[in-house]
């Protein structure tokens, strides 16, 4: 077992606020970790340091070894590590085809290829093998706006997916999606993760989602990670309970957090 | 190499249009190639478009184009149209890659002001220059190709609106290419989501720039043409008044299609000419009021009257 | 000596005007997120309202100084607001949520119209309200001559940024709109009648305009195309200041008008390039203007 | 089908529908108007009725050509040009908005003389466009006279002009002409100052006022010249420059608006009463300044122009028919262009031609000729009989009981101001004005 990321007292701090710190962890190839936690307690910030989104005011990151700190979403990208997001930053005005073409094409790293045609026989098959996966063909031809919230998640990561990477960071997969929808989607998504024998590091409100999905969690509360460990026995700490999994605070009322 | 039918029918088109053009009036020739040459420019600013810029400076390239023109027939002694056109693309690309690595950096209102400040600081070094006429500007030399001399007059006008249209149509099959390569769809992934593009491991900036000197030469092409075809220069094509002509003439057509600027521009060409003679007191209003016209009914340009009725038809 | 005195007193007058022309165009951005090329043309309704205005009144033997401040007050006022009420009910309103560079051809297309409306209206002949410029009289320092009326053009312009402060900082309707501006669809979903904001906001907007307008009319001959030539000024003082901040219009304005005077006094032969190159200047170092603020992306 | 192919096929056609529509309609259109009967003579008229140069010049001019139009289609002008018609035939005029910068103004030149089948083109005010619009007229064969545009640049580019033709005398006699009228009236002027628009009009004009001093006033010093841009309207800043440097005279070619803005300005912070101006363009502001600009401020009109006029029949009938339909006496830009129609009458009554006379015959008609106008006899004498010699006025303005009036007027002959035939005005002047005949 090989360890693909792993921080050393990362922190951050918006003026006097504390976002986050003295974050420690490791992770090793292949496994599903969640990463949990009630708004404002850290979960996206460590999100966005680690994927190159948000500068860490100290610490340091290392990923398959080397370290990343101060790269931006496109070295990272390049090293393998990507990202979905809470919101799908998808391009809407364009073809979900072409979503994925400019993706794939961007995946081959070949600057000399880039005056060439977009669509090509060899992009076209792989778009359609990862709709299909997606199960979302129907929509190849449409425009991203319509899409339904659930089928742009899809989307958003597939995308995510092309771009070849080692580790994959989900935030939020099934945050907007109705109740029905959720199984189906991570079903969907955890069969493609599989297949792709990915790392997958994911965000998520749902508690009966990371449950059913990871191995192991870290919870996260006011910034520091309190509990990190296999999801059953983090689930059933007292502390973890009663900041994180509270029932008052099982489904809550807004999304995100800074 | 294949050719598909967009290719197929903008040379038909661009043929059609040099048959036709040996039987119309020499005043509708002559208009034909300044709209032409206008629509050069208006491309450039298509493509800064679909990534979501808008140049009010445009104007910048279209004049360096032009006193390329200008001055290489009046200093360096060429008189050869493809080698003055050359010269303008040269000195544009040139004066591109400097400024594109500071203006890439900017979006929306930004880089709209910050391209007009550089086209206006052209504009004031021209009017300061004595020597090249001030706002005066100066005439164009007797120009020839490949030492072929249309001379003045009625050949002149002819030899000009088939060298705009070889020119043009060169253009538009790249510009058609270039559209639907990676690049192309980068530049429009880039305006509709810049975060994606940067998690995909695209670099934004060098899409930009590339897009931008691209547009840049393009802008030039058009300018020398219009030197070309009028005869003369002035510094009113680097007054931010003309980009936004050309911003208003990129509206009109919309960035659906490589042919949308040409339509527009000759759309433009004729309503003003018409509007200035039918009304020459309200010609500004009847303008704005096609404009509104048509962001109100057709928010994307006139081409997308065509691409509606296809909508219709499948 | 006399020149650096001369610097800055120049320099601060056309600071004044400057901010005069440029706080409507800010205000309006601000909330509504629209960037106002029609500002030009209400800068013009407001000098040609008020010029025609005291031109009746002196003819009408009239010489009271405090009624023709009166009437360029009145008359600058009612054509900007209805002007301000009529394109914002009339057409703006049908084009809210589309993308800020079309708003932008929008207002183009809107400057194209009025500049005709107004060649329709009061025709081409130049319109000249010198008596109230000449009637406040002068300054003597050494040979350097301040003319009041510039000054109270300071006066009016210092009044006219207090008072937006003011309005936007400490009164109700300001608290409404700044929750506008930090984010219009929570605001929305508040209970804020928003369209109702921006209709106001755009008549304070265009008022604003025409009291530049108005203001400036006395100084200068009214004539066709003189909103076309402030409209670039005061999108180059607005954007070097930040869009949006009414202190950033101010000190642009104030930046802008002291390397004005600077290089019409030592070297007038820059003048041309000088207000480009404070703006390119600041871009450079400042990519959002002096007060502006980079607005992220939810992700 | 898929849409991509169902696409290119709705492009074709309608690309190809829409090009062949464009241009049958706008190829109709031309022949429609080239089937109009020729018992007409058809001018094209091309001057600013948009922007600022509009309101001071453009329409004065456009209404100075339209009651002489008028008049002449009556016949009720004076003698010698009391026949109707031109030629015999009735003149219609077709209006272009010189707004919109040369190139647009080589499209329309070409639009009037193709498509509208104008029989002569008169007009622009704009440099610029004259340069423009001049090696087209020349290539085009087509009679067009420039009634108003200043730059002497016009006829040193057009060699061996056929078809142009200028009315009116260049820049350089403005400049040459108040250079004259300060030494005569001004001796003890030692400190010059300028204030010019930002453009080729206001550098030419400073470069040849400068040179025209150093030869006249070798003993007054030039202190200052500020060059505020074109349609600034306020001129806080340069009034304050100008004072600072404490001029006696203040020299400017500001036209129009920018002009009139100036002097009350200055006036107003009391810069006219430290030194007088000069204004090579003031006339046009004679009847508008209504006290703004002190007694004694010196104006001139580009020529015998406006209150520059001499009395003569045509003169006085046309400020008096100007003033009963516009309510003021006309300017110079409306006598300059009653001038270039009356040269048009001119020279169509002496083509000698049947029905409508050709640019050939207009122009051999009008080279080298002398003709009456409102500004007395005009002498085609510069640039191989294409542009006048005329005479160059300076005067003071007085504004007495509510009246404005010229006083001390000086008028300087052509052959004063104006560089012989052929020679480049700068090198002319450098030289002291060889062969100049002041008296």
């Amino acid at each position: 077992m090989t360890e693909i990321l792993k921080t050393e007292g990362l922190s951050r701090y918006f003026g006097a606020v504390t976002a986050a710190e003295d974050i420690n962890i490791t992770i090793t190839e292949g496994e599903i970790v969640g990463v949990i936690g009630s708004n404002g307690a850290g979960k996206t910030t460590f999100i966005n340091m680690v994927t190159g989104y948000l500068p860490p005011s100290s610490g340091t990151i290392a990923f398959g070894g080397a370290p990343i700190k101060g790269l931006g979403p496109r070295k990272l990208m390049r090293k393998g590590l990507t990202r979905s997001f809470q919101i799908p930053q998808l391009f809407l005005e364009l073809p979900v085809i072409d979503n994925l073409a400019i993706a794939l094409a961007s995946a081959e790293h070949n600057q000399f290829q880039m005056l060439r045609p977009v669509r090509t026989p060899r992009r076209l098959a792989a778009a359609d093998n990862i709709l299909e996966q997606m199960n979302i063909s129907q929509y190849r031809d449409e425009m991203v706006t319509a899409m339904p919230q659930g089928a742009r998640k899809l989307l958003d990561i597939a995308i995510a997916m092309l771009g070849n990477p080692k580790m994959l960071l989900l935030d939020e997969p099934t945050s907007g999606v109705s109740m029905e929808e959720k199984y189906t989607l991570m079903d969907t998504v955890m069969e493609a993760v599989k297949r792709r024998g990915l790392t997958v590091l994911f965000v998520e409100h749902d508690m009966e989602i990371v449950q059913r999905y990871v191995t192991r969690v870290l919870a996260f509360a006011s910034g520091v990670v309190i509990k990190d460990g296999p999801v059953d026995e983090v689930l059933a700490d007292k502390q973890v309970q009663e900041l994180v999994t509270g029932k008052r605070k099982k489904q809550p009322e807004t999304e995100g957090d800074a | 190499m294949k050719l598909e039918r967009t290719e197929l029918s903008l040379i038909g088109v661009a043929v059609a249009v040099a048959i036709l053009a040996q039987f119309s009036p020499n005043w509708l020739v002559f208009t034909l190639t300044l709209a032409i040459s206008t629509a050069l420019v208006v491309m450039g600013v298509v493509m800064l478009m679909r990534a979501g810029l808008v140049s009010f400076g445009q104007g910048l390239f279209y004049c360096l184009g032009g006193y390329a023109v200008g001055l290489g027939g009046r200093f360096l002694g060429i008189t050869d149209a493809l080698m003055l056109v050359g010269l303008g693309v040269g000195v544009t690309v040139a004066i591109s890659m400097v400024l594109g690595l500071l203006v890439t950096r900017y979006r929306e209102i930004f880089f709209a002001m910050l391209s007009l400040a550089f086209s206006m600081i052209l504009y004031g070094v021209l009017v300061k220059s004595h020597d090249l006429g001030s706002t005066d500007g100066f005439g164009v030399v007797d120009w020839s190709i490949l030492g072929y001399q249309p001379g003045t007059g009625e050949s002149g006008t002819r030899a000009a609106l088939l060298l705009a249209l070889v020119i043009a149509l060169a253009i538009a099959l790249f510009l058609n290419r270039y559209f639907k390569s990676s690049l192309g769809l980068a530049c429009e992934a880039i305006r509709e989501n810049e975060v994606r593009v940067e998690y995909m491991g695209i670099s934004r900036q060098q899409v930009l720039y590339i897009n931008y000197v691209i547009a840049a030469a393009i802008g030039s092409v058009g300018g020398s043409m219009t030197a070309l075809t009028a005869g003369h220069v002035d510094p009113t094509m680097a007054y931010w008044t003309i980009s936004g002509e050309f911003v208003f003439i990129a509206i009109l057509g919309g960035t659906g299609h490589v042919a949308a600027p040409f339509i527009a521009a000759l759309i433009f060409t004729l309503v003003r000419t018409y509007a200035v003679e039918l009304a020459p007191n309200a010609w500004q209003m009847i303008l704005g009021i096609v404009l509104l016209l048509i962001i109100l009914f057709l928010p994307k340009g006139i081409w997308s009257l065509f691409t509606r009725k296809r909508r219709t038809a499948s | 000596m006399l020149t650096v005195w001369a610097i800055l007193i120049d320099g601060f007058i056309y600071a004044s005007w400057l901010f005069l022309v440029a706080a409507g165009l800010t205000v309006i951005y601000g909330v509504m997120r629209i960037l106002n090329m029609a500002h030009g043309s209400l800068y013009a309704l407001g000098a040609y309202a008020a010029a025609s205005a005291l031109g009746w009144y002196y003819a009408g033997g009239g010489e009271q100084l405090w009624m023709a401040f009166a009437i360029i007050a009145v008359s600058a006022v009612l054509i900007g607001a209805v002007t301000g009420l009529a394109i914002e009910r009339g057409l703006l309103r049908l084009m809210y949520g589309r993308d800020e560079i079309l708003m932008l051809i929008i207002t183009f297309a809107v400057l194209l119209i009025l500049e005709d409306v107004m060649k329709l209206v009061w025709g081409t002949t130049p319109y000249f309200a010198y008596q109230p410029y000449a009637a406040m009289g002068r300054i003597n320092i050494d040979v350097l001559t301040v003319s009041q009326y510039d000054l109270m053009v300071v006066g009016v312009s210092i009044v006219i940024g207090v008072g937006l402060w003011f309005w936007l900082e400490r009164t109700r309707i300001g608290k409404i709109l700044r929750s506008i501006i930090h984010d219009r669809e929570v605001s929305e979903a508040m209970g804020v009648n928003v369209r109702r904001m921006f209709t106001i906001t755009f008549m304070i907007g265009a008022t604003l305009g025409a009291i530049a307008g108005g203001v400036t009319a006395p100084i200068i001959s009214v004539v066709p195309g003189i909103g076309i030539e402030v409209i670039v000024l005061a999108f180059a003082v607005v954007v070097t200041g930040g869009l949006g901040s009414i202190l950033g219009a101010a000190i642009g304005a104030i930046i802008v008008g002291l390397a004005r005077a600077t290089s019409i006094h030592t070297m007038p032969e820059l003048e041309l390039f000088i207000i480009y190159a404070v703006m390119a200047a600041v871009l450079v170092f400042r990519p959002h203007g002096l007060f502006g603020q980079a607005i992220a992306r939810k992700i | 089908m898929n849409t991509t192919q169902q696409r290119s096929i709705w492009q074709k056609t309608l690309l190809g529908t829409a090009t062949s529509v464009a241009l049958a309609s706008a190829g109709m259109m031309g022949m429609v108007a080239s089937a109009n009967a020729q018992d007409t003579f058809k001018v094209g008229f091309v001057t600013f009725l948009s922007g600022g140069a509009s309101g001071p010049f453009g329409v004065p001019a456009a209404q100075g050509a339209d009651i002489v139009v008028k008049a002449i289609n009556e016949g009720t002008l004076p003698a010698p040009y009391n026949s109707k018609g031109v030629n015999g035939l009735q003149l219609e005029t077709v209006v272009i908005d010189e707004a919109g910068g040369p190139t647009k103004q080589v499209e329309e030149y070409r639009n009037l003389v193709q498509r509208q089948n104008v029989d002569a083109v008169i007009g622009y005010i704009s440099s610029g466009d004259c340069l423009a619009v001049g090696p087209v007229a020349e290539e085009m064969k087509m009679f067009t006279i420039a009634f108003d545009c200043g730059t002497p640049r016009l006829f040193q580019e057009i060699e061996n002009p056929e078809y142009l033709f200028r009315t009116g005398l260049d820049a350089v006699a403005d400049n040459v002409g108040a250079a004259h009228y300060l030494a005569e009236t001004r001796p003890e002027a030692k400190r010059i100052a300028g204030i010019q628009q930002n453009y080729a009009w206001g550098q030419d004009s400073w470069e040849d006022f400068t040179l025209s001093i150093e030869q006249l006033m070798p003993e007054a010093e030039i202190v200052n010249n500020q060059t505020p841009q074109i349609f600034q309207g306020s001129y806080g800043t340069e009034i304050s420059a100008l004072q600072t440097r404490r001029p006696d005279i203040i020299h400017s070619s500001m036209w129009g608006g920018d002009m009139e803005s100036f002097v009350a300005q200055a006036n107003a912070r009391g810069l006219l009463g430290q030194a007088t101006a000069l204004l090579t363009t003031g006339e046009s502001g004679l009847h508008r300044f209504d006290g703004q600009a002190p007694n004694g401020t010196i104006l001139g009109g580009r020529g015998p122009f406006g209150g520059f006029m001499p009395e003569n029949d045509l003169s006085t009938w046309f400020t008096k028919a100007y003033e009963a339909e516009h309510g003021t006496p006309p300017s110079y830009p409306a006598s300059k262009a009653a001038q270039a129609i009356l040269a048009l009458k001119f020279a169509a009554d002496n083509s000698g031609a049947e029905g409508v006379p050709t640019p050939e015959q207009l122009a051999a008609a009008l080279k080298g000729a002398k003709f009456e106008s409102v500004s007395g006899t005009v002498d085609m004498a510069l640039a191989g009989g294409h542009q006048a010699m005329q005479p160059m006025l300076y005067g003071e303005y007085h504004f007495v009981d509510g009246k404005a009036e010229l006083r001390n007027i000086r008028s300087y002959p052509g052959e004063c101001v104006s560089a012989p035939d052929g020679q480049n005005p700068q090198e002319w002047i450098k030289a002291g004005f060889p062969g100049a005949k002041c008296d």
